[in-house]
C-alpha cells in the first residue's frame, strides 16, 4: 500500500492569474511520474492536497475534470503562508500532491436529472470540474438540463472568463452569470445577487439536483429560494471547507459530528447536514 | 494456548534479559515522580511494581513528535522539494508490563488508524511489529474505572500474553501465537501449580471488585447526537476548564495530530507531532475562520468524540478505556466520569 | 479554614440574592483527594457548592478576562493581585467586580504528601487546617500541612488580599522571608552548569501549555508559540524549541506574575517553571522597586520608566 | 578552529545607530566584516523573540543599538526598550542560553560613527573570545 502522506511530485506547467485582485491563481500541474497521473484517478467533486515542500500543505478543490488528460489545476486563493508562497512560485517549479481525497458529487444520482449548479466567488472550482464533465460529449447524455448560476462581487473577480463566454454561446447549458455590481458599461450578464438572480431564473425543481458552493452568506440566502422552487434537502448538495492536515480521515480535527469532512466529505446533501451539528 | 509460570528472581533479569537480546523492549520506568514507558537500557531499570503510567504508552506506536519526510532545498539539486521517507526503525519490539486498559485503547486506535481502505503506514508497522506483554492489576487507582468502559484490570484485549502477579511470580497466559513465540526466547518457565491456579479467578474478581462502577456508555449511545451536542451541561462542564492540552496528551485514546515543516538551511524535513481540540488553532481556517472558536465547542468536541461520535461511527464501545489518566492530570479537576454521568441520563441535574 | 467555605457561600447567597451580582467564581469539591474545581455559581442554591481549603491553588483570576456582567470572586492574596494585573491591563473593570478577600492559609502540595506514602494510593484526604488526614485502602495518616505546603505559598509574603470588597476573615499575618534562595544558589553557577540546570528542569515537558494556560497573566489572543507568519519556534519536544518556549514564556509574563504557583500546580509532569519566572521578579524588585499587583494605581515596570533607569546591560 | 569567523547580528535603531553606521562607511573607519545589519524604527521595536530567533538561526552574538536615553525620535521608545533589554541579558545568562560577551547593547548617536567602530571591534572580540555558539542552534529536530 502507498503511503498516504507521501506526495507525488509535480512541475508546475503554469501560472494564470484568474481575478483584477490578482488573489486568485491557477496552477496547472503535471506530474513527474505518468504512473502516478494514472493513480491520481479523481471524480469531480474531490479535492487534493498541496504540498510545497518547507512550507506545507493545503487542501484544495480539484478544477479540472477526469476528461481532461496530461495535468490537473488548481484554483488558489492568497490567504496564508502556503498559498502565499504558492503565489510566489513560477512554471517549472516542484512541489507535491497528495489525493484524491474525500468524497465526490453523487454522479450515479445525477444520471439522467437535470442539475442546477450554483457557485459564488472562487467557490467555482469544483463546480467547474463538474461542468467541463458533464458537457463531455462523452457525458452529456448522461443528463438532462444543465443551468448554472454564477455570481461574484464584480465582473474582474469571476473566474475561468474564458471558459464562462464559450459556455454561454452553448446551447446544451444554460449560463447565469452575475455580478453583485459592475462600472462596465458593456456589461451583458445579470446584474443582482446570486440568491436573487436564482429565483428570478427559477430553474426547475423537477428532476433536479442542485449543487451549491460559495461564500456562507451566499448559502444561507440561497438556500431558502431553493427551497421555495422545491428542490428537497436530500437533493440540494454542498461542500464544505475545513482546516486539515492529513486529508484522509486520521488526523482528527475536520470533523463534523461523526463524520471527517476530508474522508466522509466535503459533499453533503442539506439532510445530512440537518442531522450534524452546525459546528462548520 | 497455555498458562505458564515464572518466579520473580527469574523474571527480572532472566526474562527480561532475554527479551533484549532479540527485541527492543520497552517497560516501565520509574523516573522522577512518575513511571514512564521508555526502552530498557537494562533489565533491571524495568518495575513493575507500577500503578501506572503517568503518560499512555502511546507514544511507543504514535510518538509526541515523529518525522514523516526528508527533503532538500539545494538549489542545485535536481530532488529538491521532492518529499522521501525518513528512515525508521520498525524492527521488532516488546511492550512489557503494558496495563490491559492501555493495550485495549490501542486496540481502539486502530480503527482510525487502519481502515480498509486507508492504512496509516508508521501507526501500523509499529503495531505489526509489537508484541504486547500486559500485566493485570491487582490495586486499581481510584481513579480507574475500566470496568464501565467494557475492559477491566484482568482483559486480555489488545494482548499477547498477559502476566498476573501472583506474589512470588507471574502467571503468563499466552493469548497469540505471537505472545508463544515471543516467549520462545526466554527460559525459567514452569507449569502453574493447582494452588495459583486456584487463586487466580478471586484474584481476578477481587480487582474488578475494587474499582467502582462510574456511568453506562451504552445510555450515551442510545441518546440523539443533536440532543446530546445541544445539551445545557456544556455551559456548566466547560467553566473550569483552561484549554491546556494535558486530558489529550495522557490519554492513550487520543490520537490527533499536526503535520509541520522545519527547515534548516538548506534542507528540512515534514513532521508530526500531537495536537489536541484542546487548542482554538487546531480547527482555525486560514481565512480566520473557527468552527470551534468557543472554550465550550472544544470542550464539548472532547467527550463528545469520547463517548458519542465515537460509539455512533464506529458502532462499538466508547472511545475511552477508563484509566483515568485525565482524571488525575486535570489542573482544575474536570472528571470525565462526572462528565459520563450526565451524558448517559437526560435528567441528571448535576455532580458531585 | 473550613471557616471560609460557610463565609463564601453566605457572601455568595447574598449578592445573587440581592442581584448585585450576576454570578459568583469560587471552588466546589472536587472529585478527586487534594483537588478543588473551579466553579461558576449563578443562583443562590448553586452557591451552596462552594468550599475553600488548602486545595484551591489554581488562581481564579484566570477566569475573569473578557467576563461580561458584574462578577463576585473569591480570592487569596496572589489571586487579587492578579486582579490587580488584569485592572491596570483592561481586562476587566473594578465597576464589575466584587471581590471576596480571603485571607489565606497557604496551599497544601499534594505531591509532597504523595511522595512520604511510597506508592501507595490516597482515597481520601480531609483538609483540617492545620492538619491534613488521609486515608487509603489499608491506612491512615495525618501530616502538619504547615510541611507540605507549595513551595510558592512557603514563602509569600502577601498572604492577605491586596484588592477587596468584603474580607472574609481576619487578616493573617505576613511572612518575613528570603524568596530568593534558590535563586542566587543558581546565579551563582557557571553558564554551562545553568544550561544543565535548565535543561534538565524541562526535559519532561510534552508541551501541553497548561501552565501558560492556568497563568491568569497569559490572555493574549493569538499566543507566541501560535503566530505562523513567521514562525518562531517549532512544535516539538525538541529541546531548543522548549528552552524557547519556556523562555519566552516566563519572560512574557515579567513583572506580572505574582508567583501565585497556578503553573506548577498545573503541569502533569511536575515541572518547577517558577524557576525561571523568579529571577525575573528578583530582578523587577531589585532594578524598579516593583512587587507585581501589589498596588492599585502602579503601572505594570514594563509599561512605564524613570530617566534615571539602571543600565546594567550596555557593553 | 583559526579561520572561525562569527557571525554577529546587529540591531540598529534607524535613527541613531543605523546612521551612525553610515557614518563609519563614509567616513571609512575600518571595523570587522562580522556583523550582519538589521534597520528597525527604534530600539523599541526590538521583541525578545527577535534575538532568540538569531540566536536559533545561528548567529554567535547579537548587538542591539539604539539613541542615547533623551534623544529618542520616538521621545521614549528606549527608555521602554531598557527596562526590557536590562531583563532580558540577565535571563538569557540566568538560564544559561547565553554565555557572557555574546549580547551586547549599546547607545550611539548618528553623528558617533567613530564610537560604532570601536563598539563593533568590542563585540566582534567578545564574541571571538566567547567562540562559536553552539547550545541554542535550532538544528534537525530531535525527534522519533
Amino acid at each position: 500500500m502507498n503511503n498516504p502522506y507521501l506526495p507525488y511530485p509535480v512541475r508546475i506547467d503554469s501560472v494564470i492569474t484568474e481575478t483584477e485582485d490578482r488573489n486568485l491563481k491557477t496552477f496547472k500541474l503535471v506530474f513527474l511520474d505518468p504512473e502516478d497521473e494514472k493513480k491520481f484517478s479523481y471524480t469531480p467533486g474531490q479535492f487534493a492536497i498541496l504540498s510545497v515542500a518547507g512550507l506545507g500543505e493545503i487542501p484544495i478543490g480539484i478544477a479540472t475534470s477526469p476528461t481532461e488528460q496530461g495535468f490537473i489545476k488548481f484554483t488558489v486563493n492568497k490567504v496564508g503562508k502556503v498559498t502565499n508562497h504558492l503565489h510566489n512560485m513560477q512554471a517549472g517549479d516542484i512541489m507535491g500532491v497528495r489525493g484524491p481525497m474525500g468524497n465526490c458529487y453523487p454522479w450515479d444520482l445525477l444520471e439522467g436529472k437535470n442539475v442546477v449548479i450554483i457557485g459564488g466567488g472562487f467557490a467555482f472550482t469544483t463546480l467547474r470540474s463538474s461542468i467541463v464533465y458533464m458537457i463531455d460529449p462523452k457525458n452529456r447524455s448522461k443528463f438532462g438540463k444543465i443551468d448554472v448560476v454564477y455570481g461574484a462581487r464584480f465582473p474582474g473577480l469571476l473566474l475561468y472568463k474564458d471558459e464562462l463566454a464559450q459556455w454561454e454561446r452553448r446551447s446544451d447549458i444554460n449560463m447565469h452569470i452575475t455580478v453583485d455590481s459592475s462600472s462596465d458599461p458593456n456589461w451583458k450578464y445579470n446584474v443582482g445577487f446570486v440568491p436573487a438572480v436564482t429565483k428570478q431564473k427559477a430553474p426547475s425543481a423537477e428532476n433536479s439536483y442542485a449543487i451549491i458552493c460559495g461564500p456562507p452568506i451566499m448559502i444561507k440566502f440561497t438556500l431558502p429560494v431553493l427551497t421555495e422552487l422545491g428542490f428537497p434537502p436530500e437533493r440540494i448538495i454542498s461542500s464544505l471547507e475545513m482546516r486539515m492536515k492529513c486529508g484522509i480521515g486520521i488526523c482528527g480535527r475536520c470533523n463534523i459530528g461523526t463524520e471527517y469532512v476530508c474522508k466522509d466529505g466535503p459533499v453533503f446533501t442539506l439532510e445530512q447536514l440537518s442531522k450534524l451539528p452546525t459546528e462548520y | 494456548m497455555s498458562d505458564i509460570y515464572i518466579e520473580k528472581g527469574n523474571f527480572i533479569p532472566g526474562v527480561i534479559e532475554r527479551l533484549m537480546g532479540r527485541y527492543r523492549v520497552h517497560g516501565p520506568v520509574k523516573n522522577g515522580r512518575f513511571h514512564e514507558f521508555s526502552l530498557l537500557k537494562n533489565a533491571a531499570e524495568a518495575d513493575l511494581g507500577f500503578q501506572n503510567t503517568r503518560l499512555s504508552p502511546k507514544e511507543i506506536f504514535h510518538p509526541q513528535a515523529e518525522r514523516m519526510f526528508e527533503f532538500s532545498l539545494a538549489k542545485d539539486d535536481p530532488q529538491a522539494g521532492i518529499l522521501k521517507e525518513a528512515d525508521k526503525d520498525f524492527s521488532p519490539r516488546v511492550v512489557l508490563g503494558i496495563r490491559p486498559c492501555d493495550a485495549k485503547a490501542f486496540q481502539l486506535d486502530d480503527a482510525n488508524f487502519i481502515t480498509e481502505t486507508i492504512k496509516d503506514p508508521w501507526w501500523a508497522r509499529r503495531r505489526e511489529a509489537a508484541t504486547m506483554i500486559g500485566l493485570a492489576c491487582d490495586s486499581p487507582c481510584p481513579t480507574c474505572f475500566c470496568t464501565s468502559m467494557g475492559s477491566g484490570p484482568y482483559d486480555t484485549a489488545g494482548l499477547d500474553v498477559l502476566l498476573v502477579d501472583t506474589g512470588d511470580g507471574y502467571v503468563a497466559e499466552v493469548l497469540s501465537e505471537r505472545g508463544e513465540n515471543t516467549l520462545l526466547v526466554t527460559s525459567g518457565w514452569s507449569s502453574v501449580s493447582s494452588s495459583v491456579r486456584a487463586s487466580l479467578a478471586d484474584k481476578k474478581k477481587a480487582a474488578e471488585r475494587s474499582i467502582a462502577g462510574t456511568f453506562d456508555p451504552a445510555a450515551i449511545a442510545k441518546r440523539e447526537m443533536l440532543e446530546l451536542y445541544n445539551s445545557p451541561i456544556w455551559e456548566e462542564v466547560q467553566f473550569a476548564c483552561i484549554n491546556c492540552g494535558t486530558c489529550t496528551f495522557v490519554c492513550p485514546t487520543c490520537w490527533c495530530f499536526d503535520i509541520q515543516e522545519e527547515v534548516y538551511e538548506d534542507k528540512g524535513e515534514r513532521l508530526r507531532m500531537w495536537d489536541s481540540c484542546m487548542f482554538p488553532l487546531f480547527t482555525l481556517h486560514g481565512s480566520g475562520h473557527n468552527p470551534r472558536n468557543q472554550k465550550t465547542q472544544r470542550v464539548r468536541q472532547r467527550f463528545m468524540h469520547k463517548l458519542k461520535y465515537y460509539q455512533d461511527k464506529y458502532n462499538s464501545g466508547p472511545a475511552c478505556v477508563g484509566c483515568g489518566r485525565c482524571v488525575q492530570a486535570c489542573p482544575v479537576n474536570i472528571d470525565i466520569r462526572q462528565v459520563g454521568r450526565q451524558m448517559a441520563s437526560p435528567d441528571c441535574a448535576c455532580p458531585a | 479554614m473550613q471557616v471560609y467555605s460557610e463565609k463564601i457561600r453566605e457572601a455568595a447567597k447574598r449578592l445573587l440574592s440581592e442581584k448585585r451580582v450576576d454570578a459568583v467564581i469560587g471552588f466546589r469539591r472536587g472529585t478527586v483527594p487534594f483537588m478543588n474545581e473551579p466553579f461558576l455559581a449563578k443562583t443562590p442554591e448553586q452557591a451552596d457548592q462552594f468550599v475553600w481549603d488548602g486545595n484551591c491553588g489554581i488562581n481564579l483570576a484566570n477566569y475573569l478576562p473578557k467576563m461580561t456582567g458584574n462578577i463576585a470572586i473569591a480570592a487569596k492574596g496572589c489571586d487579587s493581585r492578579s486582579i490587580v494585573i488584569h485592572l491596570l491591563e483592561n481586562q476587566i473593570k473594578r465597576e464589575q467586580l466584587y471581590v471576596l478577600g480571603i485571607p489565606c492559609q497557604a496551599m497544601t502540595d499534594k505531591a509532597k504528601i504523595q511522595e512520604k506514602l511510597n506508592g501507595r494510593q490516597i482515597l481520601q484526604a480531609e483538609d483540617m487546617g492545620g492538619t491534613v488526614r488521609v486515608s487509603g485502602r489499608d491506612f491512615e495518616q495525618t501530616f502538619e500541612r504547615a510541611d507540605f505546603l507549595q513551595q510558592n505559598c512557603a514563602i509569600c509574603t502577601h498572604r492577605n488580599p491586596v484588592i477587596y470588597d468584603e474580607l472574609l476573615g481576619e487578616p493573617v499575618k505576613e511572612q518575613e522571608i528570603d524568596r530568593y534562595e534558590d535563586i542566587r544558589k543558581i546565579e551563582s553557577m557557571l553558564s554551562e552548569e545553568k544550561r544543565l540546570y535548565f535543561d534538565d528542569l524541562i526535559k519532561p515537558c510534552i508541551r501541553c501549555y497548561a501552565c501558560r494556560n492556568a497563568c491568569p497573566a497569559c490572555y493574549c489572543p493569538t499566543c507566541f508559540v501560535d503566530e505562523s507568519k513567521p514562525q518562531w519556534m517549532g512544535k516539538t519536544t525538541d529541546p531548543t524549541d522548549t528552552r524557547t518556549f519556556h523562555f519566552l514564556r516566563a519572560f512574557h509574563v515579567a513583572g506580572r506574575c505574582t508567583d501565585c504557583g497556578s503553573c506548577e500546580r498545573s503541569c502533569p509532569v511536575g515541572i518547577k517553571m517558577r524557576m525561571f519566572t523568579k529571577k525575573l521578579e528578583k530582578e523587577v524588585k531589585e532594578l524598579y522597586g516593583y512587587e507585581a499587583g501589589v498596588i492599585q494605581d502602579q503601572r505594570p515596570p514594563l509599561d512605564t520608566y524613570r530617566p534615571d533607569d539602571p543600565e546594567p546591560f550596555l557593553g | 578552529m583559526s579561520d572561525w569567523e562569527p557571525k554577529i547580528i546587529a540591531f540598529l535603531c534607524n535613527w541613531c545607530s543605523y546612521g551612525a553606521a553610515d557614518l563609519a562607511g563614509v567616513s571609512r573607519f575600518q571595523y570587522p566584516a562580522n556583523i550582519r545589519i538589521i534597520r528597525l524604527p527604534c530600539s523599541g521595536r526590538i521583541n525578545p523573540k527577535f534575538i532568540l530567533a538569531a540566536l536559533r538561526h545561528g548567529a554567535d552574538g547579537v548587538w542591539v543599538s539604539g539613541c542615547h536615553p533623551g534623544d529618542c525620535h520616538y521621545i521614549e521608545g528606549n527608555m521602554y526598550a531598557r527596562r526590557k533589554f536590562a531583563l532580558l541579558k540577565s535571563q538569557l545568562e540566568y538560564t544559561g542560553i547565553l554565555e557572557p560577551g555574546r549580547l551586547h547593547f549599546s547607545w550611539i548617536s548618528s553623528a558617533e560613527g567613530t564610537k560604532f567602530a570601536e563598539m563593533a571591534r568590542h563585540v566582534v572580540e567578545s564574541v571571538k573570545a566567547a567562540g562559536p555558539a553552539r547550545h541554542f542552534i535550532k538544528k534537525q529536530a530531535e525527534v522519533a
